[in-house]
């Protein structure tokens, strides 16, 4: 079975898995003739397809046939379940990775000292949005004049960057190490982050 | 064992491909692979003896060897010569250790090698392995989600903390006389310039000698078209390369 | 069955066609926390995968676990039918791929334990290359000085090469009868990489 001589018809089970797999993996719904195509010669797509067809009744997935052309759907009735799937997911913007970025670096950082590092003012929006994505929340106010709020990174942050602690993240050199920036300059000797609270 | 049975020679092949080598213990397992035997049997002396005469015929060659091939190559005369002497207690550790140590890293080497090579035979998605080819139409609820990659984070970070490094590149603008400064001064002072005078006498005090004065005739020149298109002066010059002569337009 | 009443826990019959729907559905894989989220309250999905996963074994498709997650992916077998004009993602450099081999089997790995293997230096563009591929991501840093960052593979490339986990690493337990998981005995005295320029 493992080494198909090359005249050999595939059993009616063979020819089962195969239709299944093809259906499966196929982005549109496909017509019997385009099966036959794809399938080794001498396969009858329409016996494995009634096969098939019958196995899935009543499953959490259904073989379906419409306009001549055949495809799995989801059982009607479980059509609930999906309702909830549709996320359009969309790129933070740049002003929103990099603000990200600082308050991971330097967290906990006032906004004054997001604007510093970022050559540019911060926005509201753009905390708001880091905020409302449960990224970054308050820390505790800084106790110089003003007592401004200061930014962290929470949990739902480490999860979904998939790091273990804001420790973790790389400093400078490694990431120039890993490729992330250019030839060393002197930049190298400016006194650079060091995530340790 | 005597010197002679350790010589083996070194193919050409290998000469001509040095730059293939992803460093020197690239070319020790090459050439260990060369002795037939597993790894960690392999004779570290014949080793040494097949690395340093690869090393001189390159040399030989004048195939210019990267520092790490040298630093390797008397690293391994060193062990080689120690591997021969009687061993001297007092020295730590034991050549016989640095040898087993060269000979496991080699091992390992070639082991990961083929463990890389064995996963990159494993089924990959997408290629041998397929997902759902079709997204299923969803009718309810549109949300949209903001994301962003560990990627994109590391890669914004890098470029904040360079950003000075990247600045664009501005001209240097000293010794430029620009043609608004040239009109900014013939302006005023055409209106008294009846007769016809040089440019090269208009030209500002400063910017009479060198790439200054060439700058400041360009400008000046300019200047000058610029006042004659207005109405407020007359141009002249007698031939090729001679001088440029200007005067104020008596009124009509 | 078409209504039902919010407090009745489903069968064990319906939470398996409630995760083969889910599970059909949804590219990516799912880890079992999320399908735990997604089905009715009182439900298990463990069940249910485990009952699914016997059931399609042997089929043209099955369900396969990726770490902690789980998909419906083709057979194997069938790639014959299947190897579409794919779009070959970036081919990865020799280096890239002993890279990767080097991270996957003695993860937690720093960039200098990876040069220490392969005898020569990281170039650049390899790590970053991985994490952009999303098959590595960072562990934590390593409580030596300079505390370097580490990486380990992630669930997307144990997806991406069928591994069920890391314990399936191709021949794995070889590797680590052989002790070529640690360390060499004696290793400071050899004068191999010395990366850092």
């Amino acid at each position: 079975m493992t080494a198909e001589p090359p005249f050999d018809v595939p059993t009616p089970e063979e020819q089962e898995r195969m239709v299944e797999a093809l259906l499966f993996a196929s982005p549109e719904p496909l017509p019997t003739a385009k099966l036959a195509e794809r399938l080794p010669p001498g396969c009858d797509p329409r016996a494995a397809l009634a096969r098939l067809q019958r196995l899935y009744e009543g499953r959490g997935v259904n073989l379906v046939r419409s306009g001549g052309a055949w495809a799995f759907r989801t059982a009607p009735d479980l059509r609930f379940l999906l309702s909830r799937e549709v996320v359009e997911t969309r790129k933070l913007s740049r002003a929103g990775i990099e603000t990200l970025a600082i308050v991971a670096y330097h967290g906990p950082v006032t906004r004054t000292e997001i604007e510093e590092i970022r050559g540019v003012s911060v926005s509201k929006g753009t905390l708001d949005q880091l905020l409302e994505l449960g990224w970054v929340r308050l820390g505790r106010r800084r106790e110089t004049p003003g007592r401004p709020a200061t930014y962290v990174t929470t949990d739902a942050f480490l999860d979904h960057f998939a790091l273990e602690s804001a420790a973790d993240l790389p400093s400078l050199a490694d990431l120039r190490a890993a490729g992330f920036l250019g030839e060393p300059t002197v930049q190298e000797n400016l006194p650079l982050p060091d995530p340790e609270p | 064992m005597d010197g002679g049975s350790l010589r083996i020679p070194v193919p050409d092949a290998l000469i001509v491909d040095v730059g293939g080598f992803e460093g020197p213990l690239d070319l020790l397992l090459t050439l260990a692979r060369q002795q037939k035997v597993d790894l960690r049997e392999i004779s570290i002396l014949a080793l040494a003896q097949q690395y340093l005469a690869f090393i001189e015929s390159a040399a030989r060659a004048r195939i210019d060897l990267a520092a790490d091939y040298l630093v390797m190559a008397a690293w391994l005369a060193y062990l080689k010569s120690r591997l021969l002497l009687p061993p001297d207690p007092e020295e730590e550790p034991e050549a016989e250790d640095l040898a087993r140590d060269l000979a496991f890293r080699l091992a390992r080497l070639e082991a990961m090698r083929e463990a890389a090579q064995a996963l990159m035979d494993r089924p990959r998605l997408n290629r041998d392995v397929f997902p759902r080819g079709e997204v299923e139409a969803m009718e309810e609820t549109r949300v949209t989600r903001l994301t962003a990659s560990l990627y994109d984070l590391l890669s914004a970070y890098a470029r904040l903390r360079t950003r000075d490094e990247f600045r664009p590149f501005a001209m240097d603008r000293v010794g430029v006389y620009t043609m608004e400064e040239a009109l900014d001064r013939l302006r005023p002072l055409i209106g008294d310039w009846a007769d016809w005078a040089s440019l090269s006498d208009w030209l500002p005090p400063g910017w009479t000698d060198g790439p200054r004065r060439r700058a400041a005739t360009a400008a000046t020149f300019a200047a000058a078209l610029e006042l004659v298109r207005e109405g407020l002066a007359d141009i002249r010059q007698d031939g090729p390369f001679a001088p440029i002569h200007l005067r104020a337009r008596a009124p009509a």
